[in-house]
């Protein structure tokens, strides 16, 4: 149901029940503090992030107007038979050895998080790091790019258009010699 | 140390054009002259206050220093007969290669002298070094410099000139890093963990005539030949002699050439003197391709100085056919082709970039009765066309003369055909003269004016040069006898 | 058929779903959004493997996946307000500017 | 005495450096100064040489003078050394008494002319090298005079540069020569692989001990030599680039292309006399190259026009008789005939030139006529160079010289019946071809007016070398005759005597059946060319083909243009891209090529790429699912 709304709010809906719906199958395999997790960031931090820039870029009836033109069945049958045949073959390997069936057992948190900071404990760190890298490209991106913009509509936008332009002309007569010479 | 010295004021020099330059463009050039004379005095004088004995294989100069111990690197120079011609024939064509940019070169000036100046360097350093790391060092540093100087002040086609140069060269070099190392680590293998790449301890390597030697020889081949160059690998040399600046095409066909003959004497012979004779036979035989076909090219084209540059192709067939000839003639006879060739093509391009510089064109098609402008610059043309096809009282005849002496002794069918080459080269060589210097001047509205007084002084030294070369060829005979001597034992 | 299996087949719907999101929308937050899926999914098919094996480890995995998939969400969608910002489009097929 | 030999090849060097460098700074009375003074001095002290040379031969039967070791590498020792013995004696007073009297002619001859300096300037190099060739005393410094005449000769041929026929001229006749040249290095080279020695005296004193007479090595050695001087001296089927060879100046033509360079194959030859004889297949080939040759080239001189390709041509088959006389064996013969033609070759060059200079440089020697009355000087000098050209008995040197030739040809031990017919056809040739000349030039009606008579100093000259042309033949007289052999004792001191068959006729008898002939042709030629009908017999309709034939000197030029320059332009003309480097581009091109092609992938597409990669999955597993 997610990928098929043309609405975005309606397909963050559906992928907040989605995520409630994983949830619930982490619980049943026996991982309880996954299944919180999953909940609280996903449905919680992830959604809301989304919703934040569906509202700040303004996405409504327009977009979803939009979609549905862009939504066409010419679009998506070919995907969509290429990922079909992969599901198949998925499935086929899936169930091409049987094993023998397995007891659930719950995995406790605490023992999650000991191992968390045993054994794994430079992955968490580079985790870190990661989240942190996050944090700074995704202020960096969002701040610096607007300055650029905003010189750019000093200048005009044209200008800028034209500079490229230009470049890639050039770029291309260059290809273009090397291919004569 | 001299050499240490040599090499390294000019490249201080080099850096100090480049800084120069941003103040006073004029200063630059000066500076780059002074640099390029001083360097190449030190070792005149040196020689001339020393005036070592010659004999046997004296090392004139040896200096050794370690660089990088761990790895058994040493910075290792050092200067024997050959290597004191070479550098002197570097020091010559240096000189005129700054003279002939003092007006050519307009944009730029500060990075143009330094890169000139560094080929240069790199080239000295070849010639000298005998530390294989070291003397792949100073190869690379020849190399990227001369890529600029085409692909900066090049003609039209510059880049791709630039690039071809550059790929084919580098294509060799990287063939002989491998070998180095191959041959580092077989050594270092007889020798118990002795892992060195000086020269002289590598010298000791018995390698045989097996296929391992064999594929190690022939990367240090290839990289020679494609530099010298050899006929299928030749095809970078046209381009780059034609589109480089004049300076750069004097140093290309003067020096950089002569640093592939240079590199099949010094290392290829000796390090691997069965495996060498192993290939001899394909080796003249190709040179003798060489010879006839470069001529071939040379007679069909209409572009002055890649006619020059055919040539260039032919003369080196001469180099190849003399080098694996095992000969002490065909071997002294090489020695002399490098010298008169730099001369002799280095003042044919001279000459060619002074016409480009008064017509605008290189094609001789558009040329024509210049002489009536010109006559000193026909007359100085006329000296160096008789020398490249080999006219008597010139040094090329007696280089030509006694590699095919050498190489007749050993393959007289061979020596044959590579004698044809003289016929084909007196064709190209006329041609032109016919077609630049004689006929009906074109209907040019002000005739050119004929040669300058710089232009005198380079081209004076060029003849003065290759007459000397023509008449009293013994002093070089001399120098490298030892060396030549040596390579014959093998 | 065990329910080891039955999770991971649910994970393996659940992945190509995602992957059907990600090829057939134009629109960029709908590939983000697909992408959430797709993680999500493989995130699934780790934990049902931990559980099998009764071990951590593939919990500790989901971890890092959670923490990946927040980390790349947002400077994603940071990167989704940039460009609706200068090209004033989330069609993925009009920004070609990878291209040269 | 032996210090003067030094100066003689230096002089003209001095003169050529000076005028080289300075040439355009002096004024034209130094310039001849310079450029005839250093010959004129030369000269002199090669006469004062001589004549020391006849009084008190030296020991050993030659001077000798090392200058410097010119290189020694390994075994090959080269020295710049001169070296003068009784045949270098001849030539060094021809090249310097002949070539002193041009040059003074050329001062007056080229003075109007704006390269004055270049032009002495070239024929003092000329002089120098050519005196060299002579002097050397090995092989390779005679290589060095023998290429240094080459350039010299490329460089006057081409004297006037701005007429594109005469660099095209200068070009054939450097490369046809190049050709012999370098047969003779390549000849060099088997000598001393052989022999270990490029030094003459050495390789004439090892060669009898070391090669066994007539084998292949030395007949092959021999050829290779006899290539050289085929080229040089523009024998068959080098021969062509001769006539065409006369688009230079006058006194070049005279100098160059008649007295000196052309014989230096003649002089390579003789020097070498003690291989060849070692190799009688070579000797018969010399004779035969000689006895076609100047049958060939004398029917050729017979259907010119122009006046100097007549003596061009007639100088080709008077180096055949050389050639012929060399082959049968009879050096002193060929020697002697080169010492006379050079006399009234240079004299018949030099008229010529007069002639030429006072018609407004007309060639055509129809366009002339009547300068008997006009011109009575040049009248007689012509003259007397026809007659010895034409070998008119007992008054002309030529004589002297062509009648030893004719006799040898049959009785000497290389003769045979067939050459001595063959050469007596061309005696009788060279007759008619003469007679023509005079008659066509200096009898009958004026047809272009003159205008200007001859400077005084170029008459001197010529007047010099026809007194010559007349009694230079009496130093060697036949042998049936006075017994005056000045010549053959003189050059005899270094060539061997002429065997002699046993039962050969009478001398007389050849020597009447010979003076016969050359007054018939003499006759026949009056008769064909006195008054009109000599334009009415060029005329004739009939004759056209052969004389089309005769006129491009039996189309060899063609011949050759057929099968080696067009081969050799055509390959030229379609590798002019270089072949291989083609090959490089192709690759460089295709691997162009696969970048556009792959670049269609990079799209800049993000679904293409999600597809892409979902395609590579699929494909791995499905591989994952089959193997």
């Amino acid at each position: 149901m997610v990928i098929t709304r043309y609405h975005p709010v309606h397909a963050l809906l559906y992928l907040a029940v989605s995520f409630f719906a994983s949830s619930m199958v982490f619980l049943s395999l026996g991982a309880p503090f996954v299944a919180a997790l999953e909940i609280i960031v996903y449905a919680g931090a992830i959604i809301v992030l989304f919703i934040f820039v569906v509202m700040m870029l303004n996405l409504g009836n327009e977009t979803a107007r939009q979609e549905r033109e862009w939504l066409k069945p010419k679009v998506w049958v070919m995907p969509a038979v290429l990922v079909l045949l992969l599901l198949i073959e998925m499935i086929i390997l899936l169930f091409s050895n049987d094993t023998e069936p397995m007891q659930i057992a719950v995995v406790e948190p605490r023992k999650l998080a000991l191992s968390l900071y045993g054994e794994y404990i430079i992955a968490v760190e580079l985790t870190g790091f990661l989240l942190m890298a996050g944090i700074v490209g995704a202020a960096h991106i969002g701040k610096h790019k607007k300055e650029e913009l905003h010189r750019f509509l000093q200048n005009g936008q044209g200008d800028q258009q034209k500079t490229k332009r230009t470049r890639k002309t050039k770029a291309i007569t260059n290809e273009q010699t090397a291919l004569h010479e | 140390m001299i050499l240490v010295w040599m090499i390294s004021i000019l490249l201080i020099g080099g850096v100090a054009c480049w800084l120069v330059a941003q103040r006073d463009p004029l200063a630059c050039k000066w500076t780059a002259l002074v640099a390029v004379v001083a360097a190449f005095l030190l070792p005149v004088v040196w020689y001339l206050r020393h005036t070592p004995v010659v004999d046997g294989n004296a090392w004139l100069i040896d200096y050794q220093v370690n660089w990088i111990p761990a790895f058994g690197i040493g910075f290792h120079l050092a200067m024997d007969g050959l290597s004191f011609v070479m550098i002197l024939l570097t020091g010559l064509l240096g000189i005129l290669a700054v003279l002939c940019s003092w007006r050519e070169i307009r944009e730029k000036t500060g990075f143009y002298f330094f890169n000139l100046l560094w080929t240069l360097a790199g080239i000295g350093g070849v010639f000298v070094a005998m530390d294989l790391f070291l003397f792949y060092f100073f190869w690379e540093v020849m190399l990227v410099p001369m890529y600029f100087l085409i692909a900066i002040w090049g003609d039209f086609n510059r880049r791709n000139a630039a690039y071809k140069f550059f790929i084919f060269t580098q294509t060799g070099g990287l063939l002989m890093l491998l070998s180095i190392l191959a041959l580092y680590f077989i050594h270092g293998q007889q020798n118990n963990g002795n892992y060195t790449f000086d020269y002289f301890a590598l010298l000791n390597t018995t390698l045989g005539n097996n296929a391992t030697a064999r594929w190690i020889m022939l990367g240090f081949l290839i990289a020679f030949v494609i530099k010298l160059p050899m006929v299928p690998l030749h095809s970078w040399l046209p381009d780059a002699h034609s589109e480089a600046p004049t300076a750069g095409s004097l140093i290309l066909a003067g020096l950089l050439l002569k640093t592939g003959a240079y590199g099949i004497i010094r290392f290829v012979l000796p390090l691997f003197p069965d495996a060498s004779a192993g290939i001899a036979g394909w080796a003249m035989l190709l040179g003798v391709v060489g010879i006839i076909y470069g001529a071939l090219l040379a007679y069909a084209q209409t572009d002055l100085k890649r006619l020059v540059a055919y040539t260039s192709v032919s003369h080196m067939g001469f180099v190849l056919l003399g080098v694996f000839s095992f000969n002490q003639m065909a071997l002294q006879g090489v020695v002399m082709q490098l010298l008169t060739h730099g001369v002799s093509t280095g003042a044919l391009f001279a000459l060619a970039g002074m016409l480009k510089e008064r017509l605008h064109t290189r094609d001789i098609n558009q040329m024509g009765g210049l002489w009536t402008a010109m006559p000193h610059m026909g007359a100085l043309a006329m000296v160096f066309v008789m020398a490249s096809l080999g006219l008597p009282m010139l040094g090329n005849f007696i280089a030509e003369f006694l590699i095919l002496l050498g190489a007749f002794e050993v393959n007289p069918v061979l020596s044959v055909i590579a004698s044809l080459g003289l016929v084909l080269s007196a064709l190209y060589s006329l041609r032109i003269m016919q077609k630049v210097f004689f006929g009906q001047i074109q209907t040019i509205t002000d005739p050119p004016a004929d040669v300058s007084a710089r232009e005198w002084i380079i081209m004076a030294s060029l003849t003065i040069a290759i007459v000397f070369l023509g008449l009293f060829p013994q002093p070089v005979f001399n120098l490298v006898s030892g060396v030549v001597e040596q390579v014959v034992r093998l | 058929m065990n329910s080891a299996q039955m999770v991971l087949l649910v994970a393996t719907v659940l992945f190509t779903l995602g992957l059907v999101g990600v090829l057939t929308r134009k629109n960029v937050i709908f590939m983000l959004i697909s992408v959430e899926i797709m993680l999500n999914a493989a995130g699934m098919a780790f934990v049902a493997a931990g559980s099998k094996w009764q071990q951590p480890d593939g919990q500790v995995m989901f971890l890092f996946i959670l923490a990946m998939a927040a980390a790349e969400v947002s400077v994603g969608l940071a990167l989704v307000l940039q460009i609706y910002h200068q090209h004033k489009t989330m069609d993925v097929d009009r920004l070609k500017e990878l291209r040269d | 005495m032996q210090q003067l030999l030094t100066y003689i090849p230096t002089l003209p060097l001095i003169g050529f450096i000076v005028l080289s460098l300075f040439g355009r700074k002096l004024s034209k009375p130094v310039i001849a100064a310079i450029g005839a003074g250093t010959v004129c001095i030369a000269a002199i002290i090669s006469i004062v040489l001589g004549i020391a040379f006849l009084q008190t031969p030296p020991s050993g039967g030659a001077w000798q003078q090392l200058l410097w070791s010119w290189f020694k590498v390994g075994t090959l020792t080269v020295d710049i050394s001169l070296r003068v013995d009784a045949l270098t004696l001849v030539f060094i007073f021809i090249i310097t008494f002949v070539g002193a009297l041009i040059h003074i002619y050329s001062t007056f001859f080229m003075w109007r002319d704006a390269d004055y300096a270049r032009f002495f300037a070239c024929m003092n190099l000329f002089v120098c090298s050519m005196l060299l060739l002579v002097m050397a005393d090995n092989l390779l410094l005679l290589y060095l005079g023998w290429e240094g005449v080459g350039l010299c000769s490329y460089l006057l041929i081409g004297f006037w540069y701005d007429v594109p026929s005469n660099c095209r001229a200068a070009n054939k006749a450097f490369l046809i020569t190049r050709i012999g040249d370098t047969a003779l290095l390549i000849g060099l080279f088997l000598l001393f692989k052989e022999l270990g020695s490029l030094n003459m005296t050495t390789i004439l004193q090892q060669a009898p001990g070391h090669f066994a007479a007539g084998s292949s090595t030395i007949t092959l050695i021999t050829i290779l030599l006899l290539a050289g001087g085929m080229g040089k001296s523009a024998q068959l089927p080098l021969q062509t680039w001769l006539p065409d060879a006369m688009a230079g100046p006058s006194p070049v033509s005279a100098l160059i292309h008649a007295a000196t360079m052309v014989t230096a194959g003649v002089y390579l030859i003789a020097r070498m006399n003690g291989l060849f004889l070692m190799s009688p297949v070579t000797m018969a080939i010399v004779a035969i190259v000689g006895a076609i040759t100047l049958f060939v080239a004398g029917c050729s001189a017979l259907a010119q026009t122009d006046i100097k390709r007549i003596l061009a041509y007639s100088t080709i088959s008077q180096i055949g008789y050389m050639f012929l006389a060399l082959g049968v064996g009879a050096w002193s013969a060929a020697v002697f005939h080169f010492f006379t033609h050079a006399f009234f070759k240079a004299l018949l060059f030099l008229a010529a030139g007069v002639v030429i200079e006072a018609l407004h440089h007309e060639h055509n020697i129809f366009m002339m006529g009547g300068l008997r009355k006009r011109m009575p000087a040049v009248y007689i000098t012509f003259l007397a160079g026809a007659a010895a050209l034409s070998a008119l008995p007992l008054v002309s040197a030529g004589f002297y010289s062509k009648d030893a030739i004719l006799w040898y040809s049959w009785s000497a031990a290389g003769g045979s019946p067939v050459l001595w017919f063959m050469a007596l056809a061309g005696a009788f040739i060279t007759a008619l071809y003469s007679t023509r000349l005079m008659l066509v030039v200096f009898w009958g009606e004026m047809k272009t007016p003159i205008h200007e008579q001859p400077n005084r100093g170029m008459i001197i000259p010529l007047l010099i070398l026809a007194f010559f042309s007349v009694t230079a033949g009496f130093i060697e007289w036949p042998h049936n005759m006075f017994q005056v052999t000045l010549f053959a004792d003189h050059v005899q001191r270094v060539l061997p005597e002429t065997l002699m068959k046993q039962n050969e006729p009478s001398e007389a008898l050849l020597q009447g059946i010979a003076a016969l002939v050359t007054l018939a042709g003499i006759y026949l030629g009056y008769v064909l060319y006195y008054g009109k009908s000599g334009v009415r017999w060029q005329q004739s309709p009939g004759l056209s083909a052969t004389r089309n034939f005769l006129f491009s000197g039996w189309k060899f030029d063609q011949l050759y243009s057929f099968v080696f320059v067009k081969p050799y332009l055509f390959l030229t003309r379609i590798n002019k891209g270089d072949v291989i480097d083609r090959l490089y581009s192709a690759i460089a091109q295709g691997s162009m090529r696969m970048n556009t092609w792959l670049s269609v992938s990079q799209n800049g597409s993000l679904r293409m790429y999600i597809v892409g990669v979902l395609a590579g999955i699929l494909f791995i597993i499905t591989l994952q699912l089959f193997l």
